[in-house]
């Protein structure tokens, strides 16, 4: 069970080069603002998700981004707003990055009217076509072939979006992923595939389920080039994305991605996130914690102030508020509508 | 109205339908350049171009899987599935997400997608390759289901299966491509739910679809010989059923047998005739009859095989035994 | 007798079995380290070790081909899907290959494989997480299919199952991991092909399994303190059915509901309802009344999800109606 | 649909020198002509199988080894007897070659009781499991995850055989591969993955259908090592694989072979074989053909005269027709026994 834990910062196998992703005097001060309250956004709404799956607020499988913000924000902030995003049951963060409205989010989850998916769907299957956020799957690797289709549809029409298609380190190893890497390189479809690897699926660690742990590999066997990057660095994480989208717009060719991160808590809300793996593995991704690390780098630089940052906190808690206030002022919904949306209603 | 046949009934409404929207596209294995495992797409590479009619690799989930989600975006593919029988490979695209996505994001998305897939046994094509995977798909609501059984309604009911916003399964018979029927003229398309009544007849109700209707209208013919008048009823739509058809025979009738090629147990005949109890159980005079396929693995040796599948002689005795004659 | 959980009584049967036979071994995702996804396995890793307790990668159609061929050879696996949902992307290894190796080759190989599935709904998993699948397995001549509904039963068909020298899905239920029941001590096995009267009675039979029996159960209850005395059977077995047994029950009570979790239509309900027809057809004073889910994807949202589940009201009041109370 | 047409004869990205295929004096005289002879019945049984096809003896999916009998010989002779084999639907030649008696191999096609799936399996479904010749399968891709099942139960055993596992090149794209090519690798699981790369699946040129043209890079994702050979050439084929199944066995590691060859045919008894490759194509190919020139090479290293070839000629051939009229004597299958062996006869 043995996993790297080196800092990993550079892509890898490809000639294009990455600027220093720890330059801040890169970033206009705005932006970095930007990704420190997305990212702290996530960790808020997570943590009170958490609460409100506790309070039984919210059921069923329940899969949080926390860790996972620097990956979360970084990979979704590079994406143009026609682009489309595909992702997997652990979307939350995805979703309200994306702009999807947080009371609708969290309103989903406890079941609501007023929820994204109406209720139907729940934490595995937000969706928000007017943002282009094709939606939460639950199927491990099922949305990849979804999401290469969508491209299809893009080229089929001659478009410039691209597609980003964003899954876990365990998808890798299922048939639905080979099927659609290879299709995807064969015919030129214009998809970013963002592999998240927390380096477990499940109880199961990278190194117990794939003959390669180097997952930034996986694409070569379709000819796909592959890259690597620091997924705790939101600015490594944007950087590389930023670059890339714009290559797989620019040449309609599918690149992949290795985002190498981690979740610190169970794999979903069912998990303790204890017995595969140590304390003090977990203690040492904290200690890299992206939200934290990244509010110092932006106090130390000067980019804000700790008050600065006190106000973020506070804005982002009203946020969240706001969102559990709007999912619970929501109906739920009428169960004599239960048998609508079975069948598209025909124009 | 000229005779053609099932095969070219398809392709006519191919053709027709992408003439008209160019959303529509054909994908599949051997399509284009092989020009169809069994030539329904005949020509189309030629007259469309790559663009709309694309080879695939193997890989039937990933390229369903692409379908469904080129559909999200509007587009109306036709995929091809060589065979129903690969569709087991594809089952998770299908039945779990093309079939979900409309419900489970709760009307926000559609897919509109057709999957054609030929079935069924009578070739030697053995266990792998001889399914009716019918009540696999029917099962699963977010889908359509239908079988036609003729060219007419091969062509009418394509056409409205392009036409439709949601996953539809349009299942073939592989030993229907080269039988021949009259087509309508000018624009033609068949509703789904509306089961057809292929021969009229007042002493028995005889349901069944895809290339047992031919059986069945065999034995009805051999049947009428004998002065039994029986009303063959092509159930075309398995989801939407069209229980207000099948009711109504069964009323006047007193008598129902239901023929069908899949294994006999747990199949579509089996919700078929638990539901014309329901609504008919007063009508009927005497239990359903259900004549299905024997139920093993389809055997390749040509005497196994003739023997698993139902035969116009097999269908006439259930018929005969049901009116104790 | 002691009382100990469905998940206890499954545990016990699998221990039992591989402390007798060394060629069985237990595989599945999250079987072993993580001491299974709902702590089925709990334990097993350390009792047995790796080589007998086998964590996979995210695989199903990769490790149930790789357990089926491994039973080609004479181990009986014991395949962990984590809900029976992941079947689908299996279905290709389950019904086209272990499902026709005996046959397709003459009998000349077989393939003793077990594959527990815990499948349905009532937990919030919304559309692609809570399926019950039993017709596509029981539909499926080759396969085994059996689905306890009480820790005894859990126990007892585990053990004949992996003795069985076929494939055989063996069903379970998410919801009744928890549920208590008593479990005779020392060697107990439960044969297939035998349902199982669970409460006797004379004026009604209802059937059903899986979960749904104790719904079933609590419906009777209910209904005994109304003067209505009913027959609950639970199927067990699905697939061989054991038709006897409910024709017998059918000709004595003259009245028949099946409740079952699955989509209402399309399903094991269906066969048992067209097989009981044809069995008893003048013995039934009433059409067998069906209850079963709403046919939908199923909802996240609780209040939806609980209006598709079958209730023991919702079977109550269709055992009222069918008595014309 | 342009394929390398180049003669490829060594083994790629390995250490494992190769002896010099060409030199007949690496080899017994009598093993030469066993293998010449093999490649001979395949042939001759293949034509005298379509010919029966056309007379309709044979029925359903029919496809044929012709052009491939290097190929099929050179694997499967350097197999050992208590060694597993699991082949494709195109499986005729490689079941005589691993000894099926040839009379239940054509019984079996004319679906006759004394088939050797007793008239239930026909052309795609062969078996022996007598000689571990664990059948021919009819789903593309769908043995691959059976015949690594096979190398697991071996190692649980503590066994020291091997699983021989053939597949099409066309099979290189389904997740069923992916899936146990990973198992494999992960597992150590003792297979030698053999991929006849013939040029097309069915109609459908490897360029068109995989993204990665040198399929014996397919296994390098799953840190299996890939090795390329001339398939046209027999003794290329039995050199390098015969090296490859003992390192295998040695191991208890997968490899992966691509055996470069092509079906002078069409993809079944159905096809014509003319609308998806040119007769330049195919004559280029029968030009190198495996039989011919190995006769040729035979008689001019003069391990063979040409009265030699004409007598093993004559008894290929009554060996063929001793087949054929095994398979006319033989009874249909008894149709009272038709649902005999859907279960397994419980001990
Ligand atoms: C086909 C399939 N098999 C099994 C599961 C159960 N399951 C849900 S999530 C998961 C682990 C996925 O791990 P990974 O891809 O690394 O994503 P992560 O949860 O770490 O984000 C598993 C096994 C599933 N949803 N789908
Ligand atoms: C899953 C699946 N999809 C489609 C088919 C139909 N089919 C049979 S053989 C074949 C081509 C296979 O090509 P390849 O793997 O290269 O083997 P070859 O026939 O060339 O030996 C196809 C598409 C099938 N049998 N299984
Ligand atoms: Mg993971
Ligand atoms: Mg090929």
């Amino acid at each position: 069970m043995s996993q790297s834990q080196e800092p990993i910062d550079q892509a890898t196998d490809t000639d294009i080069p990455v600027r220093d992703a720890g330059d801040l005097a890169n970033y206009a001060n705005d932006q970095l603002i930007d990704f420190y309250s997305n990212m702290l956004f996530v960790r808020r709404f997570e943590e009170r998700v958490a609460e409100m799956y506790l309070r039984a607020k919210i059921g069923g499988y329940c899969h949080l981004n926390i860790g996972e913000e620097a990956t979360v924000v970084g990979t979704l902030k590079a994406l143009q707003e026609d682009d489309y995003f595909f992702g997997s049951y652990r979307e939350h963060g995805f979703a309200l990055v994306r702009d999807v409205p947080a009371g609708a989010v969290m309103a989903e989850l406890f079941g609501k009217r007023d929820g994204c998916a109406r209720g139907r769907g729940g934490s595995m299957h937000l969706v928000d076509p007017d943002r282009r956020f094709m939606g939460g799957y639950g199927i491990v690797g099922g949305s990849i072939p979804l999401s290469t289709g969508v491209a299809f549809a893009i080229k089929y029409r001659g478009g410039d979006e691209i597609v980003m298609s964003v899954f876990g380190d365990g998808a890798t190893n299922i048939g639905a992923f080979h099927e659609a890497l290879n299709m995807a390189s064969l015919w030129k479809l214009p998809t970013l595939f963002i592999c998240t690897n927390n380096l477990y699926g499940m109880g199961t660690s990278v190194d117990r389920a794939s003959a390669v742990t180097e997952l930034w590999k996986k694409g070569i066997a379709y000819d796909i080039p592959g890259y690597k990057v620091n997924g705790m660095d939101v600015l490594a994480v944007y950087q590389l994305t930023k670059k890339l989208v714009e290559e797989v717009r620019r040449t309609s060719e599918p690149i992949f991605v290795e985002c190498q991160t981690y979740r610190y808590r169970g794999h979903s809300m069912a998990d303790a996130g204890k017995n595969y793996r140590s304390d003090e593995e977990v203690q040492s991704w904290r200690e890299r914690d992206p939200v934290e690390n990244f509010r110092k780098r932006l106090i130390e630089g000067e980019i804000f102030t700790q008050k600065d940052a006190e106000a973020c906190e506070a804005d982002v808690l009203a946020r969240v508020q706001d969102a559990v206030d709007f999912a619970e002022a929501s109906p739920f919904p009428d169960v004599a509508e239960l048998d609508r949306f079975v069948y598209a209603e025909d124009e | 109205m000229p005779e053609i046949t099932y095969r070219e009934a398809l392709r006519d409404a191919l053709i027709e339908e992408m003439d008209l929207d160019p959303d529509v596209f054909i994908m599949g294995e051997e399509v284009g350049v092989f020009q169809g495992a069994y030539k329904v797409t005949e020509g189309l590479l030629d007259r469309f171009g790559e663009k709309r009619v694309v080879d695939t690799p193997i890989a039937e989930e990933g390229f369903i899987g692409l379908g469904a989600g080129a559909a999200m975006t509007g587009l109306r593919p036709v995929i091809e599935l060589m065979t129903v029988n690969f569709g087991m490979v594809a089952m998770d695209q299908i039945a779990n997400h093309a079939a979900k996505i409309s419900y489970m994001f709760g009307g926000r998305l559609k897919c509109p997608i057709v999957i054609r897939a030929p079935g069924g046994g009578g070739q030697q094509l053995t266990a792998q390759h001889s399914h009716s995977l019918d009540v696999w798909f029917a099962y699963i609501p977010g889908l359509k289901v239908v079988s036609p059984a003729v060219p007419a309604d091969a062509k009418g009911l394509l056409k409205t299966a392009i036409r439709d916003e949601n996953p539809v399964m349009f299942l073939e018979h592989l030993a229907l491509y080269n039988t021949r029927g009259a087509v309508p003229g000018g624009e033609h398309t068949v509703p789904f739910g509306a089961a057809d009544v292929k021969r009229p007849g007042t002493d028995v109700t005889l349901i069944s679809h895809s290339r047992m209707v031919l059986f069945a209208l065999q034995a009805a013919a051999q049947l009428a010989e004998e002065g039994v008048d029986v009303e063959v009823i092509d159930l075309r739509s398995i989801r939407p059923l069209d229980v207000e058809t099948l009711v109504r025979s069964v009323q006047k009738t007193n008598h129902c047998v239901i023929a069908e090629e899949e294994h006999r147990s747990f199949g579509v005949n089996a919700e078929v005739a638990a539901t014309i109890y329901e609504e008919a159980f007063d009508y009927l005079d005497a239990p359903i009859a259900r004549v299905g396929g024997v139920e093993v693995p389809m055997p390749y040796s040509k005497p196994l095989e003739q023997a698993v599948i139902p035969s116009p002689e097999k269908i006439a005795g259930a018929v005969r035994a049901t009116l104790g004659r």
